[in-house]
C-alpha cells in the first residue's frame, strides 16, 4: 500500500534515536510485527531512494468529539546515521511523507507455551516492541536489550509497561550490566532448559551470536535482517541475504524484503 | 477529445508508449498491486538466461547522488522457470509483456530466442548485449559492432517475433553499434542500458558493491541517455525505445521529441512503484492540455 | 601531528592534492575573494588556444538532475592575451599553475605547448584532447588511440614542463586511450573531462543548450568517474588526477584510494566558491581524525 | 561574499509573488543597486546550482534593547517558477539560506538632473526598488510597472511611499491601463523632450523594445539582464550576452554577472 502521511510528532528519545509518530490508513492496522516501511525522505531526487524502517507500533488515536472518525497511525524509532536520516529527524508535525507499507513478512508468534526472548541491538529494537506487545498476549516475555553505551538501550521503559521483564547490558558498563547482552541471554537459556523462543534484531555479530546458540541450543530463533534494499517488493532483487545451504556452487539467495526480513535463523548461511 | 495514445513498436500494438525496464519490473507480477498492469503499454520481464542464475553476492545496490548502482549479477530463474512458473500470469494480462534476455555465447543467444520464440505470451524480444562474450575473452557483445552483429542475427534466424536490441551506452560511438544491429536484423532498438560505475566506501577503504563496478541508472544519466537516443533516432530507421533516468511525464515526452517511439521506466519504480502507470497518465494529460491529438506526431519533433 | 599532505604530481610539488578543474576557476584570480589560493595543491587555468575564442550562443548552461550541462564553446582569451594579461597575476601566487590548452590540429597543439613551455609561471601543461580534430573530419582526437598519441607525441616534443594529459570519458575503453597517452609520453593523466549529454525543453521543443549537446558534469557523474580512475590507475604507472563530481573531501578520499594522486574540484566551485581550499581543509581534518600521517599511503589503498 | 543567512519572513505578495526578508552580514550595507544574490536553496544536490535573485531592499532592523547590536537584512522579490523558487516559497522564518552576494555591476545613478524613468515588467521590478530608493533622494523618478494580469502588478504601494509616481498597464486591462507599460511610458518621454534616463528590467520583449525607444530618441538606457548562470562570478562563462557588434564572425560576448546584469543599452546586440 503507498499513502501519504502526516507527521504527529518528531522527538529524539536519546542521543541520536528517534521516535516518530505518523498518520496511516484504516487498513495499515493490520501490519505484523516485524514489517516494514519504505520511506521517501524528500521528494526530490537527494535522496533518490526510499529508506526502510521497521514498524514500531501502530495505533489509533481515539476520536476528540464522539461520532468523529479515529485517526490511526504507526510510530518508528529510527537511528540517525546517514543523509537520509538527517533529513527526517529535521521534519516537523503536519509535515508529510510518501510511505509505501506494511511490507515483508514478519515474526511467526509461535506455540504459547515457551517462554519468548527478545534480543534488542540498538535500534534493532524497532520492530521489536510491536512483537513484545502481540507475544506478551499469550507468553511470558523478557527482553535482552543491549547497546555500546547507555545512549543505545531505547524504550526500556515502553516494554516494563507491557509487562516485560527487561534485562540491559552495555558494553562501557554505562547501564545494566557490562558486556554483551548474549551473557544474560545464555542465563536464561540455562535456567528455562532449552523450552523458549528467540526473537532478535540487531547488528550483525550480535545476531551472528544468537543464532549460533540457538543453533547450538536447539531452540527456535528468528532474526529480522537489514539489506541495502531499492525497491522493497522483491523486483530489484538487491536486498538479497544467503540462505543456509549458500555456497558459489549452489549459490541460494533469500530475498530480504518479500521472504524476511524476519528469518528462522537455521534458514540463513552465518559465519563460523 | 481523448488523445490517441497508441504507438507501433515494430509490430506490438502498445496502448500508449510507457513500458516498464526490464530487472526492475520484475516479471509483473510483484507490481500488481501498484500498477494496473492494463494502463501501461507493455512490460519487459528481468533478464533471461538459459540456466537460472544467483546473481552476484552483496551489497549489491548503492545509491549515488541521484542514481544508483546495481550489481545483482543478472539473477533470474531460466528460461524453464519462467515458462512453468511466470508465464502462467502473462496468460491473463492483455498488456504485451516482452522477454528481456542474454547469453555467454552467440549460440545460448539463439537459444534463448529460439526457446522464447515459441511462447504464445511473450509479445516480443529484447536481448540484452551488455553482457560480456565468454568465447572472447570477457569483451562485452555491445561494446563491439562485429561481436553485436552477430548476436543479432543469430537471434534473428530464431525468431521471428518482433526483436528489439538493448544498446549499451559504454561505447565510444553509439550510433556506430545501432547501425549494426539495424543492418542485423533487429526490428527495434532499446538504448541505454547501465552506465558502468563505482562506488567506495572510505570508512572500509573498499568499494561498496561486491562486485566492485555495478550499472549506474537513474535521473543523474538521464542527459547522456537522451544524447544518445537523439544520435541514434537520426541514424536508424527502426523504431527507438527511450530509456535511462526517466522519472514523470516530462521525462519521457522529452525522450518521444529526441525520437523515441516509446520508452522504459526503470529505476523510478523502485522509488514509486506506481510510476508507468502515473507517468502514462501524465502523458495523456500533456497531450490534452497542449492540444496534441496523437502522440504520434511528437515522435522525433525536436527543433533543432 | 599534522598529516602530510604534499604529493609530488610528476615532478610538480604540491602541498596538498586539491587541485581546481580547468574552466570552472577561471584563470586563478576571479575566485581570490573566495579561496587563498595558497591554501591548495594547484589550480589548472581554462581552456588556451591560439587565437582567442568567443565561444558558443547561449543558452550555455542548464542544470540536470545532480549535475549540469554546459557547451561554453571553449571561450578564452587566447595565448597571447594570457600571457600579457593573466600570467602577471600568476607570478606573485605561490601556487602551481597549470595551463590547460587544446587545438583544432596536432600542429596547434604542438605550438601551443612550446609557447607554454616559454612561461616560466606556467608550472605544467595539461592538454585537453577532447576536442574535434578538424584534419579528420571532426573526430575527437581523445576517443581514438591514435589520434591521441599523435597529439601527445607532438607536445611532448615541444615541451620539457611536466605534460597532463586530460583524457575523455566518452570511450569504450578508457585504459586503451590511457595506455596510448602514457606509451606517447604523457607524464600524468587526468581524467575524466565531461560526459557527452543533452537536455530538452519540452514546452519549447528545443534543445535547451544552443549548441544542442553539452558537456555533463557534477556529482552525478562521480561513479563513472571512480570507475574510470580506478581502471587507469591499475593500467599505468604515470601519476593520475581523480576529476568529476567531487564535492567534498569524503569524494576527493575517494578517489585517491582508487588510485589518484590528486584530484580536481570542477563544478563544486560553482555551488560553493571556497570548495577547494574548504575540501583540502576537511581532508587534513579526516586524516588527522582517522591516525593516516601521510596522504601518500592512500593513494591506491583501495582493498579489492 | 558568501554568508549564513537566517529568514526573518517569507510572504506571498501576489499569486504566485513572493517577498523574504533574511539577515545579512553589516558589509552588505553596501550593496548598490541593481547587483544580485546568489541563492543555495538545499543543501542537497537537487537543485544544484545556485539561484540568481535581485536585491530588492536593505535594510537594518533596529535594536529592540538599547545597545544591542542592530541587524542588517535584505530582501528579496521572486516568482515561482520552477524547482528552486517553489522549494524557497517553503521555506519559513528561522530557516537558513547559503547566500553569495553582492554580486556584478549594478546601476548607475547617473546625472540628478534628469527625470529618471523606470520600467520594470512583473518580477523585473526586483532590483529597481532599491534604485527608486537610491534615485529619488536626487531626482525625479516615474515608476512604469507593466504585467499580463494585475496579479504581476508588484509592490506599487512601496514605490508610492518612495514619492515616486507610478503608472501601470496590464495586457488584459485587469489593473490600469490596458496594452503595453511602454505606451505610457512614450507619452513621458513625449513631454519631457529627451531630457530623461530609462532603467529596465523584465521580460527580453520589453527590455527590447525599451531599448529601441531609447535608442531611437536617443536617451541613455541601462537595462538588467538575465542569464543563465552557474558561478555568479566570473568563471563558467554561462550567463554571456551578446554585445553590440557581435556576430558571428566577430564575436562579443558580455559576462553578465561581472561586467552586467546592468548594461547601457546600447552596449548591447539587441532583435530587429
Ligand atoms: C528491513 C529494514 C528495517 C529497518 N528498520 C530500521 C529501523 O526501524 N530503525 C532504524 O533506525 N533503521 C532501520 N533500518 C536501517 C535503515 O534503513 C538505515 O539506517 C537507513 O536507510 C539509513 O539511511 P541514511 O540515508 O540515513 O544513511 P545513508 O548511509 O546515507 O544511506 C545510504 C544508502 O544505504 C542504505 N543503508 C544505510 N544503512 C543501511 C542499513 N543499516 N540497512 C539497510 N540499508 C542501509 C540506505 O537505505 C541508503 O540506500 C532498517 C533496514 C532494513 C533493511
Ligand atoms: C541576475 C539575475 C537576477 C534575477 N533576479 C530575480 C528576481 O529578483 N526575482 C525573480 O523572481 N527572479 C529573478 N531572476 C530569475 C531567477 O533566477 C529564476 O527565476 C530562478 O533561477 C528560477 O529557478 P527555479 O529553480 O525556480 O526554476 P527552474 O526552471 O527549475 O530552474 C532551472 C535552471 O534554470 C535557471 N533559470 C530559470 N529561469 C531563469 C531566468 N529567468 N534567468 C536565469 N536563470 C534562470 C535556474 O537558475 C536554474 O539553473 C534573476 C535572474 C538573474 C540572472
Ligand atoms: C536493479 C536493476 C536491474 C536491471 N536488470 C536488467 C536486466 O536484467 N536486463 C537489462 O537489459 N537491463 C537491466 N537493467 C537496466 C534497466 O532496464 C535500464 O536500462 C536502466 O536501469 C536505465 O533506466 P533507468 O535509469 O530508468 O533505471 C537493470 C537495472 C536495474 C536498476
Ligand atoms: C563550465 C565548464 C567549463 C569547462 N571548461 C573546460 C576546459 O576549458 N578545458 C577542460 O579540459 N575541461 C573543462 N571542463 C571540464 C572540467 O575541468 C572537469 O573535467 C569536469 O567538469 C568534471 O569535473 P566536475 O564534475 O568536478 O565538474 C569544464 C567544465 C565546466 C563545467
Ligand atoms: S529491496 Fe528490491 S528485491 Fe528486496
Ligand atoms: S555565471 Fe558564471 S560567468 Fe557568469
Amino acid at each position: 500500500m503507498q499513502f501519504t502521511s502526516m507527521i504527529l510528532s518528531n522527538a529524539e528519545v536519546s542521543p541520536g534515536y528517534w521516535r516518530m509518530r505518523m498518520t496511516a490508513p484504516q487498513q495499515f492496522a493490520s501490519a505484523t510485527p516485524g514489517q516494514f516501511v519504505m520511506v521517501r525522505v524528500s521528494g526530490a531526487i537527494d535522496p533518490l531512494l526510499r529508506r526502510p524502517f521497521g514498524i514500531f507500533d501502530v495505533g489509533v488515536h481515539a476520536p476528540v468529539q464522539s461520532g468523529a472518525v479515529p485517526q490511526p497511525y504507526f510510530e518508528m524509532l529510527y537511528r540517525v546515521v546517514g543523509k537520509g536520516t538527517a533529513m527526517l529527524s529535521a521534519l516537523h508535525e503536519t509535515d508529510v511523507l510518501d510511505i509505501l507499507g506494511p511490507l515483508g513478512t514478519g515474526f511467526n508468534l509461535g506455540s504459547p507455551d515457551e517462554e519468548k526472548l527478545i534480543v534488542g541491538g540498538g535500534v534493532g529494537l524497532a520492530p521489536l516492541y510491536l512483537l513484545a506487545r502481540e507475544l506478551v498476549k499469550r507468553s511470558p516475555v523478557r527482553l535482552f536489550a543491549g547497546g555500546r553505551t547507555r545512549d543505545d538501550i531505547l524504550c526500556i521503559t515502553e516494554f516494563e509497561r507491557l509487562g516485560v521483564e527487561c534485562y540491559t547490558a552495555t558494553e562501557d558498563g554505562s547501564l545494566g550490566e557490562c558486556g554483551l547482552v548474549t551473557e544474560a541471554l545464555l542465563r536464561r537459556l540455562d535456567v528455562l532448559k532449552g523450552r523458549a523462543t528467540i526473537y532478535a534484531c540487531g547488528p550483525h555479530g550480535m545476531l551472528n551470536a544468537v543464532a549460533a546458540t540457538a543453533e547450538a541450543r536447539k531452540i527456535p530463533c528468528q532474526v529480522s535482517l537489514e539489506g541495502y534494499m531499492a525497491c522493497g517488493v522483491g523486483a530489484c532483487l538487491g536486498c538479497v541475504a544467503p540462505g543456509r545451504g549458500h555456497s558459489a556452487e549452489t549459490p541460494d539467495f533469500r530475498c530480504v524484503c518479500t521472504e524476511g526480513p524476519v528469518f528462522e535463523s537455521n534458514e540463513l548461511k552465518w559465519r563460523d | 477529445m481523448k488523445p490517441d495514445m497508441s504507438v507501433n513498436l515494430a509490430g506490438i500494438m502498445l496502448r500508449n508508449p510507457v513500458m516498464t525496464a526490464s530487472g526492475t519490473f520484475g516479471y509483473g507480477e510483484e507490481f500488481a498491486e501498484y500498477v494496473n498492469l492494463e494502463s501501461i503499454g507493455a512490460f519487459v520481464t528481468k533478464g533471461l538466461s538459459l540456466k537460472p542464475r544467483a546473481g552476484n553476492p552483496t551489497p549489491r545496490i548503492v545509491e549515488t547522488p541521484g542514481g544508483m548502482l546495481n550489481a545483482i549479477g543478472l539473477q533470474n530463474v531460466g528460461i524453464d522457470a519462467f515458462i512453468a512458473k511466470k508465464v502462467p500470469f502473462l496468460r491473463n494480462v492483455n498488456t504485451p509483456a516482452i522477454a528481456n534476455f542474454f547469453g555467454n555465447t552467440v549460440d545460448e543467444y539463439a537459444e534463448l530466442a529460439r526457446r522464447l520464440d515459441e511462447i504464445p505470451e511473450v509479445a516480443g524480444l529484447e536481448v540484452n548485449i551488455s553482457c560480456p562474450n565468454v568465447k572472447q575473452g570477457g569483451i562485452v557483445f555491445g561494446t563491439d559492432p562485429g561481436c553485436a552483429a552477430s548476436v543479432v542475427s543469430a537471434c534473428r534466424a530464431a525468431t521471428k517475433k518482433p526483436l528489439i536490441v538493448k544498446l549499451s551506452p559504454n561505447v565510444t560511438d553509439v550510433v556506430v553499434m545501432a547501425r549494426a544491429c539495424e543492418d542485423a536484423g533487429a526490428d527495434s532498438l532499446s538504448l541505454i542500458n547501465t552506465l558502468t560505475g563505482m562506488a567506495i566506501d572510505l570508512g572500509r577503504r573498499r568499494p561498496v558493491l561486491a562486485n566492485i563496478t555495478g550499472g549506474f541508472s537513474g535521473p543523474a544519466i538521464k542527459p547522456i541517455a537522451l544524447r544518445m537516443v537523439w544520435q541514434v533516432a537520426k541514424a536508424v530507421k527502426v523504431p527507438i525505445i527511450g530509456i535511462g533516468g526517466i522519472m514523470n511525464a516530462t521525462d519521457a515526452l522529452e525522450f518521444i521529441l529526441a525520437g523515441a517511439t516509446a520508452v522504459q521506466v526503470g529505476t523510478a519504480s523502485f522509488i514509486n512503484p506506481g510510476a508507468a502507470q502515473q507517468i502514462a497518465g501524465e502523458m495523456e494529460a500533456w497531450l490534452l492540455a497542449n492540444g496534441v491529438a496523437d502522440i504520434k506526431s511528437l515522435i522525433g519533433a525536436l527543433e533543432v
